[in-house]
C-alpha cells in the first residue's frame, strides 16, 4: 500500500491527483476548525463584498462567508457520492466478480438485463425515482450506488471473465473448491485493483451527478452549504460577484480532477489501462 | 446477416419491453398511487375519485401496464395529472428541441472527437497529445452548469453574439432555433467531445502497438496510410459501442442544459413534471429518452457489425 | 420599433386574455384594453375612457360620462352599453372572478345614455373609483363577448394602445399599434411579449439585449446595471410585496398561535436589509397596507424570540416545530427571502424545509394549493387589498381567511363616509391582520425596474401606472 | 564467395534502464547472409532471436536504440538511412513474415485488399493489373481458388492459410530477402510441415534469401543451410546446418541438441540446469557459464571470443574438448494389474441445444468426443496425441469434471463414478484425480505466494492447517526439487520451469491416482521441457500414480508414455502401447503425423500425406477421418463408423482398411523415413 503510494506520487500528476484528493477529504473533514465563520449565519451588514482580509472568498448576496461555504461546501456531496461509491463498488463488483466467474446462461441472462439498465438514461431515472421518493440523501444513495454499480458491474465482469479463463481458476474449480473461496481467494485478489480504480472514478462521476442534482434543485437544499446549490444561487451575478460561482466551481472541479487524477495514476501503477471505462 | 441485424433489433425491443416494465414498477412500488402522490393533501373524495377515474387506475396493474405500452406504441401517452392534457400534445414540441439540441450535438462532437482521439493517440505522450488530453480531463470534470453559465457570460452578456437564454415560440422553425441552440450545443458537446476523445485515444494506442500496424509498417506503408486503412478502423470497432453508451448516458446533461438556457425541451419538462409530482408525464418523457438511448446503442451496435467483418460471423 | 418585455408564464400557459379571468394574462390585457378610470403617475385616478365621474352624497350612485368617438380595434364604437356589460360580468358566479369580492358592491348599472353611465351601490363607497381603477376592470365590447355576463371573453378586442396579432403565452405574444386609439397614438410599432418564467433568465436576457426591460430587479442584482450606460434603474418606492403565505385552515397553521409565533421569530428589518438592500423597502407588520396608503396603520412588530417560543409551547410545540414552505423564483427575493426566515425562524425552533417550485406556472400549481407557500402582490389601495385577499370566498383569498367578523368590518369600513372613522375601522382590520391572519408581509418594498437605455417615455411610477402607449424605442416615434 | 546481402557488423542494441545504465538486448552480434542463402537462427525465448531478425530490416521496437554496430542490407547502412529510403527498402526489397499471421493481417481488410496495398506502395502496376498479380500471388504460395480467398476477411481462413497469405504479401514487393520470426509456432504438426516445404521450394524457385527465426532444432534443420545459435543476445556458434547439428561445439548447441527427444530413441534425457541471465544484465564472464558442464575457471575471466572452427564459429575457448556423453535414461515401467481409471464409451459436447433450436427440432450437432473409450492401469501413462481441436484437453475436462454433458461412464478403479461434474463429487472423488496445466504462468494464481497456493488442496482435502499443512508443503517444495524458502515467493518471482514444478506439486499435494497432464511443457523451452518430463517420471515411479498425457508432440509422448491414443475430431483412431502404435500398422491419421514429425537431422525429411486442411467440426457420419484421409477406400468411409480392430497386445486401430494393408503401408513410409 505505502508503496503503491510511493509509486503514485513520484509522477507529478498522480501526486497531484493524491494531494487534492487528500486535501479536500481533510478541508471537509475539518471544516468545523477551519471555516473561519459559520457558513449558514446571515449578516445584513455584509452582503457581497469583494474578497477581501477576513473574507477571503467574498460574501454572498445573504452576507454569508464564500470561503466557509466553500469549506462546509463538500460535506454533504462527498458524504453521498462515497457512500455511493462504495455501494455501487461493493454490489456491481461483486456481482461482476460473481457472473464473471459463473459465467454460461445465468450469466448471459444476468447481461442481458445489466445492459438494459445501461441503456436507461441515468439521469432521467434518477429524476423518476427522485419524483417518487423526494429528494434526499436517502433517495439518492441507493439510486446512485444502483446505477453506477451496474456500470462497476459490466467493467468487472469483464474482468472476471478473461480471468476466470486462466488455469489457475480452472484448477480451484477442478480441485472442487467452493464457489465461495473461488470467488474471494482465486478471483477477489486480482480484481482488487480494477475495483479500487472503478470505484474512485465512478465517486468521481457520482460527484459531478450530484452537484448537477443540487444545481436543478433536488440533491441540497438550503440552508446547506452545497457547492452544486451555491452556484445556482449566485449564477446570476456571475458578472458583479464572480466570487460567489468561481471558488464552489474551483473547489468542486479540483476535488473531481483530483480524483481522476488518483484513479488513471492508481491504474497505471497497478499496470491497467483503464481509459476505456464509460463515463457514467 | 439479417438474421444478426434482426437479433440486435430485437435486443434493442428487450431492452426497452425491460425498461417499460422497471419503470413501470418503480411508479407501482411507491405508496399510494399516481393521483395521491399527486394530489398529496387533497387526495380524498371527489378529486381523487375523478382522477382515478381518468388514469384508470381501478384496473389491475398488469391491464394498466398493457394499455400503457400499447398506447405508447401507438404515440399515445396518456393524460397529463398536471396539465390535464394528452400527454403526446405536450411533448411533441419539445421533443423536437431536445431532438435538435442532442442531435446536433452528438453529430458534430463525434466526428471531431473522433479526431482529436486519433490525433492524439497517433501521437501518444508527445505535446498535442498532452494538451488534447489535459483539455479533455478538464472538460470532463467542470460540471456543465458551470460551463454554460461561463459561456453565457462571455458570449450573451459581454459579447452579445448569442441569447443568454432561449425566446423562441412554441413553432419556431430551424432557422429561429439556430442563433439559440449554438451556446447549448457547445456546451453539450464539450463533455462529450472530451469523453469520446480519451476514449478513442485509448483504443487508438492498442491498435497501435499491435502486430498487424507494426506489420503493415514493416510492409513500408506510409503512417498516414497506416493511421487511416489500419488503424482508424479497427479502433473505431472496441470505441463505437462505449461511444454509444457515453454519447448516451452524457445526453441526460441535456437536463441541465436546458435548464440553464431555459430550453423549451422535454428536459426542463421532465424538470416540472417532477416539481409537479406528474408521474404519467415523468414516466412517459423518461421512456422517451430510454428509446433514444437503446436506438444510440443500436446504431452503434449496426455500425460496429458494418466495421467489423467478425461479427459478422454467422453464429457468432 | 418594436418593443419587447418579459411575462413571467406565471399560469404556464394557461394565460387567459379574459382581464377577469384568474389566470388574467396581465402584460398583455394592460395594452389591449383600457379602464374608466386609470391610475395617475402619482397614483391618484385619472380620466381615461371615462372623462369625469361625480357622486351622490350619500356615495350610493356614481356617474360617469364617458369618451366620444372612441372604438374597439375591430370598429366597433364604445359606448355606455359596454360599460354595463363590462361591470356587471365581474360579479358572475360562474366566472368566479378574483374581482368579484371587490366589485360586489355594485347593485347594477344604469345606462342614461349612450355616453353616460350610472353606477348604483349596494352601499355607501366613497373610494369607488379607487376601485374601478383596478388593473382588472377593463372595458369590453359586449357585442363580442356575445352579451353573456357568465362566460369568459377572450377575444382580446379592447381599446387599448396596442392590438392582438398574435397570441402565444408560451413563447413570444405579438401586438401592433392600434391606429385609432384615442390617446395618443404608440410610441413603438410592435409590442412583444416574451415569456420567461425565471428570474435569473430575465436579467440574463436583459442583459444580453433579448428584451428591454424587467419590471423588477432584486437588489442584488441592481450592481449588474447600475454604472452601465446601457441600461436604466429606477427605484419606485410602492406597495408592492413578496410575502409568504400559511393557509390558516390547514393544520399546523389553522392555530393562530403558531402563526403568530412565526411571525413574531422574524426580524424584519434585518431581512428587509438583507433581501432588499439598504432602503429599498419599508418595514410593514403582516399589514397589507402601506406607507404610501392614506389608510395605513403603524403596528409595533419588531422581533420576540421568547414571545414566538412561548405561544408554541402553547401550542403543543414546545419541542420545535417543523414545516414545509413552497418557494420559487417568482417575483424579487422569493427565494432569498424565504432562506432568511428559515434562518431567522430557527431561533425559535421552527424548522423551516424549505420545497423548491418551478417558477413557470407556479400561480397556477402552487399558489393557494399548497399550506405555506410564497406569494407576491402588486401595490393596491388598502379598500382594494383587503376585500381581495382577506374577504372570506374571494378567488384570491390566499390565506383562506374566514371571519365574518372580518367581512362586515370591511363592509362597514368602505360605507363610512367619514375618513376619520373609515381609517380607524381599516386600522383596526390591519391590527387584526398582524394580530391572527395567515399573510407574513415582512416589508412593502421598492419596485426596481431596469430599462435598456434604448428605452424613452417610461418615468419611475408605479407598475399600474406605467403608459406603454407613451414608451419610445431608440427615440422613434413621438 | 559473393558479396554479402545482409551484413551486421558489431550490433549492439538494447534500451537504457531506469539508471540511465544501457541495457543490451544483442550483444555485439556479427552475421552474414548470401543471396539466395538461408540462415536459421536458433536459441531460447528472450535470447534476441526476433530482435537480430527486425534489426536487419532497420526496424527497432518501442524503447530500444542502437548502441554500437550497423546492420547493412545490400549496401545500405538501415539505421543510418533516412526514413523514407528505409521505408521503402521494407516491403520491396526485404520482407517480413510474421510468427502470427492471424494477429499480423488486419482484420477490417480483405486478404487481396491488403496483398493489393503492398503491390500499389512497392510497383507500378495499374489497378487491373494489380488485381491479376493478388491473384497470381495468391496462387502462388498455393492457396485454394484465389478469387475466393482475394474476397476473403483474415478471419475467415485457417491459420495455415493466413501464413501462407502473409508469405504472399511479402512477395508482392519481388523481396530478395525475407525475414521468418518463427512462422510455424503455434501451428499443428502437420501444418507445419507443408509450410516448411512450401517455403523451401519458394527460395529455391525465387532465389531470395531467407532468415529464419525458431527455437525449434527440427525446424531450423528442415530449412536452413546455415545455423546461428543465440544465447543471451549473443552469438555463441555459427556454421553450416549439418555441422552445427551433427558435430555441435559449444557445450550450449550440445546441450540443446541433446534435451530434444526423438522419435526413434524415447527415453528420459538429460537437462541443463540454471537459467539464462536477465536480459538486459551486465556480463563479465561468459553467459552460459553457470550452465555449462564443462565450466572452468577461465570461464568466469571475461566474455570469450567467437573463433572459428572448421566451417562454424564458435563462442567458447574449450570447444574442442570432447564433453561429457549426454546420457538418455530409459523410463522403467511401473504398470500395475489394477485399473486406475475406466473410460466407456463417452461422448461430450460443449453445445447444449438452446430452447430455440429445440423447439425447431434442429439435429443436434455430432458431439466434440465421442466413443472415447480406454483403460488406464495403476501406475501407467496413456500418452494423448492428435492436432490443435482433436479434443484432447476435452477428454481431460470430462474426467476432471469439467466439461459439458456427456454420456457413456467414466469410473474410478474401485468403480467410483466420475460421471458427475465437480459439483457433484464428494472430496475424496475429487482428490483422487488431479490436472496439471498446459500454462504454468497462468495456471498459479499471481496474487498468492507458493505457500498459499499448495495448501489450499492441503486444506482442502486433508483438513490440515497452520504448521502442519506448511511442513507438508515445504516436502512437496523438497520432492519437485524447490528450496523451502520459495514458499513466501510470488509466481512472478519464479521462472517458467520453476512455475511448472510448482504447478505439479500442487496436483501432487492431494495425493491423487490420477494425474491429466495436459501440454505440461509445450510452453516450455526444450532443456526445461527435458527436466520437467524427469520430474513426472521421478514422481510416477515414487507414488506409483497413473498418468494421462496430452501433448501433439509424438517424440515427447513417445518418451513418456506406457501407452498411446491418437484422437482425431474427438475420436479415438487408434490405442494401444507406444511401441506399437509407433510402428506399422499405423492407422492412416497416425501415419500422417508421423510423417511430419521433423527431427533435428539436417537428413531426416518429412513425408507429408494428407492435406493440412482444418476441419472445424466432426463428420456426422462415418469415419472422422474421412475428409482428409488418402486412403480412402469408398462410400463406406462416410458412412460407416469404422469398427475397432483389435491387434495384439491391446493394439486397436479404428479402419475400415484391413490392417494387414495398413502395415504393407506403414512399412514403406518407415522406409521413406529412414
Ligand atoms: N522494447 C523493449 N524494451 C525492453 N525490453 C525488450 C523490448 N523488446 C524486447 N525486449 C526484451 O528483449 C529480449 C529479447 O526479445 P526477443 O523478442 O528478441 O526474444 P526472442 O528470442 O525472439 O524470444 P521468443 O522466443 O520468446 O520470441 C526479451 O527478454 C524481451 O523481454
Ligand atoms: N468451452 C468450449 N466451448 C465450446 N467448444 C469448445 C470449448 N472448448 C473446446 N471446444 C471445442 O472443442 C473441440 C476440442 O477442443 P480441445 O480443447 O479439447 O482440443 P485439444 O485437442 O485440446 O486442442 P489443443 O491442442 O489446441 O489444445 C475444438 O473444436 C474446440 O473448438
Ligand atoms: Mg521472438
Ligand atoms: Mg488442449
Amino acid at each position: 500500500m505505502l508503496k503503491l503510494l510511493a509509486t503514485i506520487a513520484s509522477k507529478p500528476s498522480g501526486a497531484l491527483g493524491l494531494g487534492l484528493t487528500l486535501f479536500h477529504l481533510a478541508l471537509a473533514l475539518l471544516a468545523p476548525w477551519i471555516a473561519p465563520f459559520d457558513p449558514t449565519a446571515q449578516n445584513a451588514d455584509t452582503i457581497l463584498l469583494a474578497p477581501n482580509a477576513s473574507h477571503l472568498m467574498g460574501t454572498d448576496t445573504l452576507g454569508r462567508d464564500v470561503f466557509s461555504r466553500v469549506v462546509y461546501g463538500g460535506r454533504l456531496a462527498i458524504a453521498v457520492t462515497f457512500t455511493a461509491a462504495v455501494i455501487a463498488t461493493l454490489w456491481g463488483g461483486f456481482a461482476g466478480i460473481f457472473f464473471g466467474t459463473v459465467g454460461g446462461r445465468v450469466d448471459e441472462y444476468a447481461m442481458r438485463v445489466v445492459d438494459a439498465f445501461l441503456s436507461m438514461p441515468w439521469l432521467l431515472f434518477l429524476l423518476l425515482i427522485i419524483s417518487i421518493g423526494g429528494a434526499g440523501p436517502l433517495t439518492i444513495i441507493p439510486t446512485l450506488g444502483f446505477f453506477y454499480g451496474v456500470a462497476v458491474l459490466r467493467v468487472v465482469r469483464g474482468a472476471a471473465m478473461q480471468l476466470a479463463a486462466r488455469d489457475f481458476v480452472t484448477a480451484a474449480k477442478a480441485r472442487g473448491e467452493a464457489l465461495w473461496p473461488i470467488l474471494s481467494r482465486e478471483m477477489f485478489p486480482n480484481l482488487s485493483d480494477i475495483l479500487l480504480v472503478e470505484g474512485a472514478m465512478r465517486w468521481s462521476w457520482m460527484l459531478l451527478a450530484f452537484s448537477s442534482l443540487s444545481f436543478l434543485g433536488f440533491g441540497a437544499t438550503p440552508p446547506t452549504p452545497d457547492w452544486g446549490l451555491m452556484v445556482a444561487q449566485e449564477r446570476g451575478l456571475l458578472s458583479t460577484a464572480p466570487w460567489g460561482v468561481f471558488w464552489p466551481c474551483l473547489t468542486l472541479s479540483s476535488l473531481i480532477i483530483g480524483i481522476n487524477l488518483l484513479a488513471d495514476a492508481v491504474g497505471k501503477a497497478l499496470g491497467l489501462d483503464r481509459a476505456t471505462a464509460v463515463a457514467v | 446477416m439479417p438474421s444478426l441485424i434482426l437479433r440486435r433489433f430485437g435486443f434493442a425491443a428487450f431492452t426497452i419491453g425491460f425498461v417499460s416494465i422497471v419503470m413501470f414498477a418503480a411508479v407501482e412500488a411507491l405508496p399510494g398511487n399516481v393521483c395521491t402522490s399527486f394530489l398529496q393533501r387533497f387526495a380524498q373524495g371527489p378529486r381523487l375519485e375523478r382522477c382515478i377515474e381518468q388514469q384508470g387506475l381501478e384496473r389491475p396493474a398488469m391491464v394498466r401496464y398493457g394499455d400503457w405500452v400499447a398506447g405508447a406504441v401507438q404515440g399515445d401517452f396518456g393524460y397529463s395529472l398536471k396539465k390535464r392534457k394528452p400527454i403526446n400534445e405536450l411533448i411533441w414540441e419539445r421533443f423536437r428541441n431536445t431532438a435538435l439540441l442532442g442531435g446536433l450535438a452528438a453529430l458534430l462532437a463525434i466526428p471531431f472527437a473522433i479526431f482529436l482521439g486519433i490525433a492524439a493517440g497517433v501521437r501518444r505522450d508527445r505535446s498535442l497529445d498532452l494538451s488534447l488530453s489535459g483539455a479533455a480531463m478538464l472538460a470532463m470534470t467542470i460540471p456543465e452548469f458551470v460551463t454554460a453559465t461561463a459561456l453565457i457570460y462571455v458570449f450573451a452578456i459581454v459579447l452579445q453574439w448569442f441569447p443568454a437564454v432561449t425566446i423562441v415560440s412554441p413553432g419556431a422553425g430551424f432557422m429561429q432555433m439556430l442563433p439559440n441552440i449554438v451556446l447549448p450545443v457547445l456546451v453539450l458537446s464539450a463533455v462529450l467531445v472530451a469523453h469520446i476523445m480519451r476514449m478513442m485515444r485509448a483504443s487508438v494506442i492498442d491498435v497501435m502497438a499491435s502486430d498487424y500496424v507494426q506489420m503493415a509498417r514493416l510492409k513500408g506503408v506510409p503512417e498516414r496510410q497506416i493511421i487511416w486503412k489500419h488503424v482508424v478502423p479497427n479502433a473505431m470497432i472496441p470505441a463505437l459501442n462505449v461511444i454509444a453508451l457515453t454519447v448516451a448516458w452524457l445526453l441526460a446533461g441535456v437536463v441541465v442544459v436546458e435548464k440553464v438556457f431555459n430550453y423549451p425541451g422535454l428536459g426542463t419538462l421532465m424538470i416540472q413534471a417532477i416539481f409537479d409530482r406528474d408521474l404519467p408525464l415523468v414516466q412517459a418523457i423518461a421512456l422517451i429518452f430510454s428509446v433514444i438511448y437503446v436506438g444510440v446503442n443500436l446504431a452503434a451496435d449496426l455500425a460496429a457489425l458494418a466495421l467489423d467483418p467478425r461479427l459478422r460471423r454467422k453464429g457468432h | 420599433e418594436t418593443l419587447r418585455i418579459p411575462h413571467e408564464l406565471g399560469f404556464g400557459g394557461a394565460e387567459s386574455m379574459d382581464p377577469i379571468s384568474p389566470q388574467r394574462f396581465y402584460e398583455a390585457i394592460q395594452n389591449v384594453y383600457s379602464r374608466l378610470v386609470r391610475q395617475g403617475e402619482d397614483g391618484r385616478p385619472s380620466p381615461d375612457l371615462a372623462l369625469e365621474w361625480s357622486a351622490t352624497p350619500d356615495a350610493k350612485e356614481w356617474t360617469f360620462k364617458l369618451r366620444p368617438d372612441v372604438t374597439f380595434h375591430n370598429g366597433n364604437a364604445f359606448t355606455a352599453e359596454d360599460v354595463a356589460f363590462s361591470l356587471m360580468r365581474t360579479q358572475s358566479e360562474t366566472i368566479d372572478s378574483p374581482t368579484k369580492g371587490v366589485m360586489g358592491i355594485i347593485d347594477h348599472v344604469d345606462v342614461v345614455d349612450p355616453l353616460t353611465v350610472k353606477v348604483v351601490l349596494k352601499d355607501s363607497h366613497a373610494d369607488f373609483p379607487l376601485l374601478t381603477m383596478d388593473y382588472r376592470i377593463k372595458m369590453l365590447d359586449a357585442e363580442t363577448c356575445g352579451g353573456d355576463l357568465d362566460v369568459l371573453c377572450e377575444s382580446g378586442n379592447g381599446t387599448g394602445p396596442f392590438e392582438l396579432v398574435d397570441l402565444d403565452a408560451l413563447g413570444t405574444t405579438t401586438m401592433k399599434r392600434f391606429e385609432n386609439y384615442y390617446g395618443s397614438k404608440a410610441g413603438v410599432e410592435n409590442l412583444e411579449l416574451i415569456a420567461i418564467a425565471d428570474q435569473d433568465a430575465r436579467v440574463a436576457a436583459l442583459q444580453a439585449g433579448q428584451i428591454d426591460l424587467v419590471y423588477s430587479v432584486s437588489a442584488e442584482q441592481v450592481p449588474l446595471f447600475a454604472n452601465n450606460p446601457n441600461f436604466t434603474v429606477q427605484s419606485v418606492p410602492s406597495g408592492r410585496w413578496v410575502g409568504l403565505v400559511m393557509n390558516t385552515q390547514e393544520a399546523p397553521f389553522n392555530d393562530p398561535r403558531v402563526r403568530k409565533a412565526i411571525r413574531l421569530s422574524a426580524d424584519r428589518d434585518a431581512l428587509g436589509k438583507l433581501v432588499y438592500g439598504k432602503g429599498g423597502y419599508i418595514v410593514s407588520c403582516d399589514h397589507p397596507v402601506w406607507t404610501g396608503d392614506q389608510y395605513r396603520k403603524e403596528i409595533d412588530c419588531s422581533r420576540d424570540v421568547d414571545g414566538a417560543k412561548a405561544l408554541l409551547a402553547e401550542a403543543g410545540y414546545a419541542n420545535g416545530l417543523k414545516v414545509e414552505l413552497f418557494v420559487s423564483d417568482i417575483s424579487e427575493g422569493a427565494v432569498k427571502l424565504a432562506e432568511v426566515l428559515q434562518n431567522q425562524a430557527k431561533d425559535a425552533g421552527i424548522e423551516i424545509e424549505l420545497v423548491p417550485a418551478p417558477a413557470d406556472g407556479y400561480w397556477g400549481d402552487v399558489w393557494m394549493k399548497e399550506a405555506f407557500f410564497a406569494t407576491g402582490w402588486s401595490q393596491r389601495p388598502a379598500d382594494q387589498i383587503l376585500n381581495e385577499a382577506y374577504r372570506s370566498g374571494a378567488a384570491w383569498n390566499e390565506t383562506a381567511w374566514n371571519s365574518a367578523d372580518f367581512d362586515a368590518k370591511l363592509g362597514a369600513a368602505r360605507s363610512e363616509l367619514d375618513f376619520g372613522k373609515r381609517k380607524e375601522l381599516y386600522g383596526e382590520l390591519q391590527d387584526e391582520l398582524w394580530e391572527t391572519g395567515g399573510s407574513f408581509i415582512p416589508v412593502h418594498l421598492n419596485i426596481t425596474r431596469v430599462l435598456s437605455s434604448k428605452i424613452g417615455g417610461l418615468p419611475p411610477v408605479e407598475g399600474f401606472s406605467i403608459r406603454y402607449e407613451d414608451v419610445t424605442k431608440n427615440g422613434s416615434g413621438s | 564467395m559473393t558479396e554479402p546481402l545482409i551484413k551486421i557488423e558489431d550490433l549492439s542494441l538494447g534500451f537504457t534502464a531506469k539508471n540511465g545504465r544501457q541495457a543490451p538486448i544483442l550483444r555485439g552480434l556479427s552475421l552474414e547472409l548470401a543471396p539466395g542463402e538461408t540462415l536459421g537462427i536458433v536459441g531460447e525465448s528472450g535470447s534476441g532471436k526476433s530482435t537480430v531478425a527486425l534489426a536487419m530490416m532497420g526496424y527497432l521496437k518501442s524503447g530500444l536504440t542502437v548502441f554500437r554496430g550497423r546492420a547493412i542490407f545490400d549496401g545500405n547502412d538501415m539505421f543510418a538511412l533516412p526514413e523514407k529510403q528505409r521505408t521503402r527498402l521494407r516491403g520491396s526489397s526485404i520482407a517480413l513474415i510474421p510468427q502470427n499471421a492471424g494477429q499480423a493481417l488486419t482484420p477490417t481488410l480483405k486478404i487481396g485488399r491488403q496483398i493489393d496495398e503492398a503491390l500499389q506502395l512497392h510497383t507500378a502496376l495499374s489497378a487491373g493489373e494489380r488485381s491479376i498479380k493478388v491473384l497470381e500471388l495468391l496462387n502462388r504460395v498455393r492457396l485454394p481458388s484465389p478469387e475466393d480467398i482475394a474476397e476473403r476477411y483474415p478471419h475467415e481462413l485457417s491459420g495455415g492459410q493466413q501464413q501462407r497469405a502473409a508469405v504472399a504479401m511479402a512477395l508482392a514487393g519481388n523481396a530478395k530477402a525475407l525475414l521468418l520470426d518463427e512462422p510455424t509456432t503455434g501451428l499443428d504438426v502437420t501444418t507445419q510441415a507443408h509450410i516448411l516445404e512450401f517455403l523451401r521450394s519458394l527460395a529455391k524457385e525465387l532465389g531470395v534469401a531467407m532468415i529464419y527465426v525458431s527455437h525449434d532444432l527440427g525446424v531450423i534443420a528442415r530449412v536452413a543451410d546455415r545455423v546461428a545459435v543465440m544465447y543471451a543476445g549473443m552469438l555463441v556458434e555459427e556454421g553450416p546446418t549439418r555441422d552445427v547439428l551433427r558435430e555441435p561445439n559449444h557445450p550450449y548447441t550440445r546441450g540443446l541438441l541433446a534435451s530434444i527427444p526423438r522419435l526413434g530413441e524415447p527415453g528420459i534425457l538429460p537437462s541443463m540446469p540454471g537459467v539464462p541471465p536477465a536480459v538486459g544484465s551486465d556480463l563479465t564472464a561468459c553467459a552460459f557459464a553457470d550452465r555449462c558442464p564443462q565450466v572452468r575457471s577461465l570461464c568466469k575471466d571475461g566474455i570469450p571470443a567467437l573463433e572459428r572452427r572448421g566451417n562454424c564459429r564458435v563462442r567458447c575457448p574449450y570447444a574442442g574438448e570432447h564433453a561429457p556423453e549426454h546420457l538418455s535414461t530409459r523410463r522403467v515401467p511401473q504398470v500395475q494389474h489394477a485399473r486406475a481409471l475406466e473410460l466407456q464409451d463417452v461422448a461430450v459436447s460443449y453445445r447444449r441445444p438452446g430452447l430455440l433450436d429445440r423447439w425447431l427440432k434442429k439435429p443436434e450437432p455430432a458431439p466434440t468426443v465421442d466413443r472415447a473409450g480406454f483403460v488406464l492401469k495403476k501406475g501407467e501413462t496413456l500418452g494423448l496425441v492428435g492436432e490443435s481441436g482433436s479434443g484432447k484437453s476435452t477428454i481431460l475436462r470430462a474426467i476432471a469434471g469439467l466439461a459439458g454433458t456427456r454420456k457413456g461412464g467414466i469410473t474410478l478403479g474401485d468403480g467410483e463414478s466420475l460421471n458427475a461434474p465437480v459439483a457433484g463429487r464428494d472430496r475424496e472423488t475429487l482428490r483422487r484425480v488431479q490436472m496439471i496445466f498446459q500454462n504454468a504462468d497462468a495456471s498459479l494464481n499471481p496474487r498468492q505466494s507458493i505457500g498459499e497456493i499448495l495448501m489450499a488442496p492441503l486444506k482442502l482435502y486433508f483438513g490440515l492447517k497452520g504448521a502442519e499443512a506448511q511442513a507438508r508443503a515445504e516436502e512437496l517444495l523438497e520432492a519437485v526439487r524447490l528450496p523451502a524458502r520459495y514458499m513466501s515467493r510470488f509466481p512472478r518471482q519464479l521462472s517458467g520451469g520453476e512455475k511448472q514444478r510448482v504447478g505439479v506439486a500442487r496436483a501432487f499435494a492431494a495425493n491423487p491416482e490420477v494425474t491429466l497432464c495436459d501440454e505440461v511443457t509445450s510452453a516450455l523451452d526444450v532443456s526445461v521441457q527435458a527436466a520437467a518430463l524427469a520430474l513426472l517420471t521421478r514422481l510416477q515411479r515414487e507414488n506409483g500414480c497413473s498418468y494421462i498425457f496430452v501433448s501433439h508432440d509424438l517424440a515427447v509422448v513417445r518418451a513418456v508414455s506406457d501407452r498411446v491414443a491418437v484422437l482425431y475430431q474427438g475420436r479415438i483412431c487408434e490405442i494401444g502401447p507406444a511401441e506399437q502404435v509407433y510402428a506399422p500398422p499405423y492407422h492412416p491419421y497416425t501415419q500422417t503425423l508421423m510423417g511430419a514429425v521433423l527431427e533435428p537431422d539436417p537428413d531426416a525429411a518429412p513425408v507429408l500425406l494428407a492435406n493440412d486442411m482444418s476441419e472445424m467440426a466432426p463428420p456426422a457420419t462415418g469415419c472422422p477421418f474421412q475428409r482428409r484421409c488418402t486412403k480412402r477406400i469408398g462410400p463406406v468411409c462416410d458412412t460407416r463408423t469404422p469398427l475397432p480392430q483389435v491387434l495384439d497386445a491391446g493394439h486397436v486401430i479404428h479402419c475400415h482398411i484391413p490392417a494387414q494393408h495398413l502395415q504393407e503401408a506403414g512399412e514403406r513410409l518407415e522406409a521413406e523415413l529412414a
